[in-house]
């Protein structure tokens, strides 16, 4: 049995891996794209469009794509998603769809960390280059580039330590998910305020991504802690719903969600949102379609590259992606 | 007298059956007018479709000379035609007002009236003699009582028609009595009466004409005061039957030992109940409507728990804790309540008959449709069904034919006790003298018999002996020289205890 | 007395399952019956109560409702686009309230007109008013409701009950009086006890499912507006599994799948059993895996009670 | 010829919605009838047809099983787990299998013999057996599961179909002779169509109940083994929702969710029905805002099909 290409991230654990690169660190290293003359045919099997961020992320290699047909590519990108957080087989359908029609690679964000195996199986049979973007790391792709989970979790629960003066009481919403990146972002929190002896974690409790039920558990927090100082949800829905609930008991405690929705910044913007942990989903969505083309073209690419990603507040809400990592993304293609 | 329902060439087509055939005839104002015939003649068809339940094929009903034509059965009500259907059609979870006064509440701006319902249901019931309050659960009262709701829910309406499907088939005859005078008291307020029976006593007793019908074809319509049984009974069936409950045979019983033995069994609804039965012996069950008869008999099947006493069979004590312990210990019992506790409806005739026995039926561990098939032919021609299919489905039979149905399911398990609740219950005239004929057949062939009857000919005509039941106790048991109506009726309303 | 028990055993044994996790919680942890978290319980149990309810309402025609979820994001999705419009409030509130009658109307068209099975036509229409609400909002949450159409449902009566329990309790009350003292409630328990028999009673079978499925939806309608007064949103994607929750709620509380038989004051103290069930695992700060196990341990014993409630009162009335 | 027609007409209707849904997308998307297209289409049929075929033995008996969906998950942690710890694989499928057989059973318990409502009973083991799964695993994935587990039900037959599709139609094959050939199968059919006439004629009610639920699981517990296989991991996250597609497959097939009604052939058609449907709205690329409402009207075409079939069967013998 041949090794998959993954394998030892998996071993490691992909929040964890030794070899991982941020692409902060490797755009420097990396030349101009290569050219490409045939013709570039790129699917996309995302997970659900009802959620923002992954909206964002179509929007993103949408545009990434167009940034190849501008320079002269022959490339088409075929962006397509799972109708629900759960629809586990529906998603494969789309992927075994990519995989019939022969295109060239699929860029994958696996509902789970094994509903796309079949298809993904059958990928690597018809020769068809697979790259992780952001979700469910698999090790049947060669390249997974994401958001650092756990690092995020840890930017969260940094961000509240930092606000709320060191000491306290906080808490985290969860959502429990085929993938396994909210338990990273999770463990990220818990492990931050390990050897903080100012901190007491409360509560960690399941809020399964939704808006509602994140509000009904931070209601009842705030009636048992009245003197909650933060909360960090795993996702910005959630955090959403904590933030009306925190206003609604005229609570100050803050609210840190994950993922820079729209919806998040927005909120941040008018006061009511505390932070975000953004990972400027469309940029990840282009670099995810750059480093596909590269491999395309024959480079070498590190195994996990974790995208861009920052805290954003009410500090630097209004600053561009330019403005937060000073460079703006902007590939350079080979004349 | 003036023609007021007039049936215009009325055919009625089920799928794979022609249940009415080119059929006219009509019905005069204020007249109580027999429908007669043999199970699955086309009777409840006929009445369902001047009911609206369902369109005909072909052909008009006209009232009063205009086109009566219901698409629902709530434009037939409002237009003022009420039924007594023959399958007792309740709602269980509610009260016996409430379901009484169904579709048509007393209310004021939607909102009922609940006081004035108990009130006039209290009224209702009384007329009628019967022990029923009107907060009583629905599904609480015995089937007799059930049928006496329903008779109650057709009384009170406001209705120009009233048809009446086998209202008396769990009746006793002094419930009889008290509809009687109430249907005449309809007549008397100029309404009409349509009258399906099997009871040839109650014909002649109350309607003034009869029409029959034979195959879904109108035969003739007669004047009972000009008519007697044999006529009918020619047009009915088309030939000459002995159709009296009356034993051909003498007595079968054997043995000193008796094959059933209870002893001072008590259960919910009866205390203290003993009695012996023999094998080849016809025992009959009489009493009024809530007497317990069907209480005792579930208990000694095993289908109800018992408080105390004993059931012995062949001298062991039995322990039925379910009518499989029942069946295994060779006891049959045919339920009364055909549609609520008998048919299976999504089942076939064939399965249907075969349900208690599987194992018989069986090749390997495979169940054979072909051996199903021929006990169900057999069967069914034993008990003359009509049609004798056995993949024809038992829940689009006449309402006797599903009796029988039942009856040949009991006939497939070879039981040694068989107990008939109610065994004649809607069941065409030529078939019962078949049925009974049968019993005796199976007395003689050793089979001990319980027949639980609410008809007093019935019982008498065919009884070893007969115990009386009243309010959940035996009253008195009668040898055969001992029968008289006098005496059991005595016993069934105010005897003494034995 | 005994009269009164018996009457409302189901609505007993649901109370005593109430007591017991309530009493069981409070020795657990002393704070759990603190004003505040009472009245969290409360509060927090009025979205399933209105959608239990009106669950019921379906269930007692013998028949379910499985787009209630749908419908719930469906009707907030378009009464925050509406209150973003700045409609009149009570014209908002007129609106929303027969555009859910609406939608439950068609179901009741489906199941009562049509025949479909209960199951099969919500079912379908689950993913109908979910695809919608979806289409018409481009997948976005509705942000930014005005306050002032938050406020109609959100103004606080204490400091920590806001009307939205008044409106809960109102709704329990008016639709047990329609169940209970109108005709359009006697039919549904008849309809649901035996279709064969009402028709045959001249009973309008399809009429009156048509009416109940339109009137169990404004439970779900009210929830939906609620649910835009304390969330400022209107969130296409929100409300997923929310059916069985309901159909919980009202099982819990005595109502019968199989139809013709249920009452909504067991259905609210359903809700409410399962809203102090899930605050009392918050509180306590049970881990997530066990709470699903405990959820289900409760759900089951409740349900069981009720069963053994129904055995021994029949042996004791003997 | 017409009397065949006529028994069969239920699984006929579902042909039909079948036919025309295939013969519309290949109109619409020629690459629609493609031999691997095909081939996804009947082999993601498999997961819901293998549910599909146990619910509609659970539902026959005028039950539901709402816990499919978490058993699904259990099951395949526990399989993985085995499959990880290199039990002998002939005993490793009897253990699954007897273990899926247990959860039914336990189901069945609570509804035969506690007397509890299925709806309510099952929604209880539903959390039950997900709890579980998450305790046992840790809420993580059991990963790389051994390739000679994996290749008991995923060895490849032809280029496209695998094993697990033989096992689908042996599984029809087999539940459908249990169904019309044997006692218990005889005895669900009466169960599901009069209870108490069904006791009154022998029937030991509790038994059949067990027995059924314990069997149908068994459709489950094969899913659960082929997703194994399929996926090389135990997802103790995965089957949300699955029983409500379960359902659905077996009530567009013709079985009534009041009981007493219902057969395989017409649940494994519902099921391809379903994957068809599905794998075209990928294939075409529609929207899955779309999609929702393509789906939900489908349904309810499908089971409308079925209504007017029946009636206009009726009136072509008249
Ligand atoms: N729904 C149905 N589908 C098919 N056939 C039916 C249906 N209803 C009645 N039939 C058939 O129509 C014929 C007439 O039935 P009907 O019920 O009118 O008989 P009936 O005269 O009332 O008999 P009984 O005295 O036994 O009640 C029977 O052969 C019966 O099998
Ligand atoms: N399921 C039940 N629940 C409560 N009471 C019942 C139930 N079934 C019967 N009873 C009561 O038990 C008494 C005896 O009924 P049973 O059916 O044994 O009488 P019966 O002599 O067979 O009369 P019938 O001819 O009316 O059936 C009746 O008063 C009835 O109200
Ligand atoms: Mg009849
Ligand atoms: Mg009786």
């Amino acid at each position: 049995e041949a090794e998959l290409p993954g394998a030892d991230v998996a071993e490691q654990g992909y929040d964890f891996y030794d070899q991982a690169v941020s692409y902060n660190d490797l755009k420097d290293t990396l030349g101009a794209i290569p050219k490409i003359d045939d013709e570039i045919t790129l699917g996309f099997a995302t997970k659900t469009f009802e959620n923002e961020f992954w909206r964002m992320e179509k929007d993103g290699a949408e545009a990434g794509a167009k940034l190849f047909q501008d320079a002269g590519y022959n490339l088409t990108m075929d962006v397509r998603g799972a109708q629900t957080e759960s629809d586990e087989e529906g998603q494969l359908t789309l992927l075994m769809d990519m995989v019939n029609k022969g295109y060239d690679a699929v860029l994958v964000s696996g509902i789970s960390e094994a509903n796309l195996v079949p298809g993904m199986e059958a990928a690597m049979e018809a020769g068809i280059d697979l790259t992780t973007v952001m979700d469910a790391f698999t090790p049947y792709a060669t390249t997974t580039v994401g958001a650092w989970h756990y690092q995020a979790g840890v930017q969260g629960a940094e961000w509240i330590y930092n606000t709320i003066g060191e000491k306290g009481q906080v808490a985290c919403i969860t959502g429990l998910s085929q993938a396994t990146a909210a338990q990273a972002r999770t463990k990220g929190f818990q492990d931050f305020y390990e050897d903080k002896d100012g901190i007491e974690v409360v509560a960690v409790q399941n809020g399964d991504w939704d808006r509602q039920k994140a509000y009904d558990i931070t209601e009842t927090l705030l009636q048992q802690y009245p003197d909650l100082a933060g909360i960090y949800c795993n996702n910005d829905t959630m955090a959403m719903g904590a933030v009306e609930a925190v206003i609604a008991a005229g609570s100050d405690c803050v609210v840190v969600g994950t993922d820079g929705t729209s919806e998040a910044t927005d909120s941040i913007k008018a006061g009511e949102l505390d932070a975000t942990v953004d990972f400027f989903p469309n940029v990840m969505a282009e670099i995810a379609v750059e480093m596909q083309v590269r491999k395309l073209a024959g480079e070498e690419l590190p195994k996990v590259i974790y995208a861009p990603q920052s805290i954003r507040d009410g500090g630097n809400v209004d600053k561009s992606f330019e403005e937060i990592f000073g460079y703006a993304y902007n590939p350079e293609f080979a004349q | 007298m003036e023609k007021y329902i007039e049936f215009e060439h009325i055919t009625k087509v089920f799928p794979g059956q022609k249940a009415l055939d080119d059929l006219s005839f009509s019905v005069l104002k204020g007249e109580i007018h027999a429908i007669l015939g043999e199970n699955g003649a086309g009777k409840s068809t006929l009445l369902n479709i001047l009911h609206g339940v369902f369109p005909a094929t072909e052909g008009e009903i006209r009232i009063d000379g205009k086109k009566a034509e219901f698409s629902s059965i709530a434009d037939s009500i409002e237009f003022g035609i009420a039924k007594v259907h023959q399958e007792i059609v309740s709602i269980p979870e509610m009260t016996v007002a409430e379901n009484l006064f169904l579709g048509k509440e007393p209310s004021r701006h939607g909102i009922i009236d609940k006081k004035k319902m108990n009130l006039e249901t209290e009224k209702l019931l009384g007329r009628l003699n019967c022990d029923i309050k009107p907060t009583d659960r629905m599904g609480e009262l015995s089937t007799g009582q059930k049928q006496m709701v329903s008779i109650a829910k057709a009384l009170e309406t406001e209705a120009k028609v009233i048809s009446f499907d086998e209202p008396t088939s769990s009746l006793s005859d002094k419930e009889v009595e008290t509809l009687f005078q109430i249907i005449r008291g309809l007549k008397e307020k100029g309404i009409t009466i349509l009258y399906i029976s099997h009871k040839m006593n109650e014909i002649f007793e109350i309607c003034d004409r009869a029409s029959i019908l034979r195959d879904g074809m109108y035969i003739t319509t007669l004047d009972m005061k000009k008519t007697d049984r044999d006529e009918i009974i020619r047009a009915m069936i088309g030939r000459d039957t002995a159709m009296f409950a009356q034993r051909t045979m003498p007595s079968q019983r054997k043995g000193e030992k008796p094959v059933l033995e209870v002893e001072n069994l008590c259960g919910d609804a009866f205390e203290n109940v003993s009695f012996q039965l023999y094998s080849g012996e016809i025992l009959g069950f009489f009493g009024l409507v809530g007497a317990g008869r069907t209480e005792v008999m579930r208990v000694v099947f095993g289908a109800d728990p018992y408080k105390s006493g004993k059931v012995l069979l062949n001298g062991k004590e039995l322990h039925c804790r379910s009518p499989r312990d029942g069946i295994n210990s060779g006891i049959a019992l045919i339920s009364e309540n055909r549609k609520e506790e008998g048919i299976l409806p999504n089942f076939n005739n064939m399965d249907n008959m075969s349900l208690p026995c599987l194992d018989k039926f069986m090749s390997g561990a495979v169940i054979s449709t072909k051996k199903k098939m021929d006990n169900a032919k057999k069967k069914g021609s034993m008990v003359g069904l009509k049609p004798n299919e056995p993949e024809f489905m038992t829940a689009s039979l006449s309402g006797g034919n599903a009796q029988k149905v039942i009856l040949a399911r009991w006939m497939s398990t070879d039981a040694s006790v068989m107990i008939f609740d109610e065994p004649t219950k809607g069941i065409d005239i030529g078939a019962k003298a078949e049925i009974y004929l049968l019993m005796e057949k199976m007395a003689a062939a050793g089979i001990a018999i319980i027949m639980v009857s609410s008809e007093l000919t019935e019982v008498i005509g065919m009884s070893d002996r007969i115990y009386v039941m009243r309010d959940g106790k035996m009253t008195m048991e009668l040898k055969r020289n001992e029968f008289s109506e006098e005496k059991i009726l005595n016993y069934t309303v105010e005897g003494d205890e034995t | 007395m005994k009269a009164i028990y018996r009457k409302y055993r189901r609505e007993w044994s649901v109370l005593i399952a109430l007591f017991v996790t309530i009493i069981l919680f409070s020795i657990l942890e002393p704070s759990y019956l603190s004003a505040t978290n009472v009245a969290t319980i409360i509060t927090q149990s009025v979205t399933y109560g209105l959608m239990g309810i009106g669950m019921t309402c379906v269930v007692i025609t013998g028949g379910i409702d499985l787009s209630v979820g749908s419908a719930l994001a469906l009707v907030a999705c378009i009464g925050a686009q509406l209150a973003k419009a700045e409609v009149p409030i009570p014209i908002w509130v007129l609106i929303c309230l027969g555009f859910g009658f609406l939608l439950g109307v068609f179901n009741g068209f489906l199941v009562g007109k049509l025949k479909l099975q209960a199951f099969i036509g919500t079912m379908g229409t689950m993913q109908i008013y979910r695809g919608i609400g979806y289409v018409i909002t481009g997948g976005y949450p509705v942000l930014n409701v005005p306050r002032s159409y938050r406020n109609v449902f959100n103004f606080k009566l204490t400091s920590t009950i806001t009307f939205s329990v008044v409106v809960f309790f109102l709704f329990a009350v008016v639709i047990t009086f329609v169940l209970k003292k109108t005709k359009i409630g006697s039919y549904a328990y008849a309809v649901g006890g035996n279709e064969d028999a009402a028709r045959l009673s001249g009973v309008r079978v399809e009429r009156t499912k048509m009416l109940i499925y339109g009137i169990g939806m404004m439970g779900t309608t009210l929830a939906a507006l609620i649910m835009i007064s304390r969330l400022g949103t209107g969130d296409p994607s929100t409300g997923q599994g929310y059916e069985l929750d309901a159909i919980a709620a009202a099982a819990i509380g005595g109502t019968s799948m199989a139809g013709g038989r249920g009452n909504i004051f067991g259905t609210v103290i359903g809700a409410v059993l399962f809203s102090a069930l899930k605050v009392g695992l918050v509180v306590m700060g049970v881990d997530t895996f066990y709470q699903y196990i405990v959820t289900g341990v409760v759900i089951v014993i409740a349900a069981y009670i009720e069963i053994i409630q129904g055995t021994m009162l029949a042996k004791k009335s003997n």
